[in-house]
């Protein structure tokens, strides 16, 4: 179980990585990041873990529903 | 019901059977969570990343996403019941959506 | 083997969800699925599924060519 | 050639290590399934979503999409057989593709 | 170990399939490949090849520097 | 720091666990490679495919793409530290990261 949530929490990582990445990254012309691309970045990791929690939050709800709706 | 129909568990003792069984369940909510999360990303937020806080219009329209996905996994999953699934899943089907 | 099918019929389940939701939910100014959408979603359904059916009959006659021209 | 190249599987009793090979044999064919479902998907139906049933165009690219499917599939693998597939793959090349 | 990269290849084998058929097959009027197509389909490949052979040397570079940097 | 933010791997004998951990640390970067070739496919090989070799062009997007996301890699990386993951992924995280 602990191994599972180390797992999802990696590939929750590297999703965000490639996320923000494709989103923010558009300009090749240079290898560094740009301070616009930087703060796009930041953003996009800040919104995407806000996003997820408030997913996550109306999935719990929408379940527990469902479930007592279920067990009528 | 809940997420995958599976409302009230049987009571009884740990086997290993039992715990591979709970351990397929949770890959699968976390599969649907998962596409859930990047379904609602993909009609609710912006791509431009202006700021890092949910604004009003985008945690309004998660919150109507999020019972939208719900109630269309209900709809595929009567539709597959009506249907049967095809011949190769018949069996399957059964035991994911007998209580339903 | 048998779990391996369970295996498979959920994740064509959640990925027919996902196909359709996407597919035919672009309106968020309601939490409900109007008449609309829902029968978007059960043709959608429907379709996807008389589509794999023939995909797979598809399949199922290029392999057993390609096996006859193998041993031949 | 069948899809994955083994035409003629050698006789012989059951012993783990072939039905785990058997299974990592299934496992890839479901998953080019799978992609051969979304492409064909993708090229054939359009998402409006009027009907239920195939139309006569659909059905009609859904074959010609699947034939294509495994022409492409078939190209790829003479060209990775005659590239050798670089350094990494080349073993496993020559197991793969060795019966094509 | 040997396992899985039988396995990765298998998946990258397949990933190349289906990226090279979406990108280089748009017209189904006719059920055989077009020379066209073929040749986009080799091209493709080899590209792709390519491709991530430099990816892959950029890579090692990038994690040799970071490893470096990280046991200073 | 490497990708993963392991540097130093500590001295010791063989167990399975160890083994574990090092299979999952591996399908971690083919995971992450896996990524980083189809994003920069996307960003700098143009879908035409008019020739077989990478141009010029092509070469030097590819050398640069992989740069910045090794940055946003780093950046990722350092947001969540400072922002604790949230719940659920915290002491994961201090595993994960605690090298970087």
């Amino acid at each position: 179980i602990e191994k599972k949530q180390m797992q999802d929490f990696l590939r929750m990582y590297s999703n965000l990585v490639e996320r923000c990445f494709n989103s923010c990254c558009n300009d090749f012309t240079s290898k560094a990041l740009s301070s616009k691309e930087e703060q796009c970045v930041l953003n996009c990791t800040d919104k995407f873990l806000k996003h997820s929690e408030r997913v996550g939050a109306r999935f719990a709800e929408q379940n527990a529903d469902a479930m007592g709706a279920g067990s009528k | 019901m809940s997420f995958l129909g599976r409302g009230n568990t049987p009571a009884g003792g740990v086997n290993p059977e039992r715990v591979e069984m709970a351990l397929q369940e949770l890959d699968m909510i976390t599969d649907v969570f998962n596409k859930l999360v990047t379904s609602c990303h993909t009609k609710c937020i912006s791509a431009r990343y202006a700021e890092g806080d949910l604004n009003k219009g985008e945690s309004v329209c998660i919150d109507r996403c999020v019972s939208k996905f719900f109630e269309v996994n209900k709809k595929v999953g009567e539709k597959l019941q009506t249907m049967g699934a095809g011949a190769a899943g018949a069996g399957a089907t059964q035991s994911a959506f007998g209580q339903m």
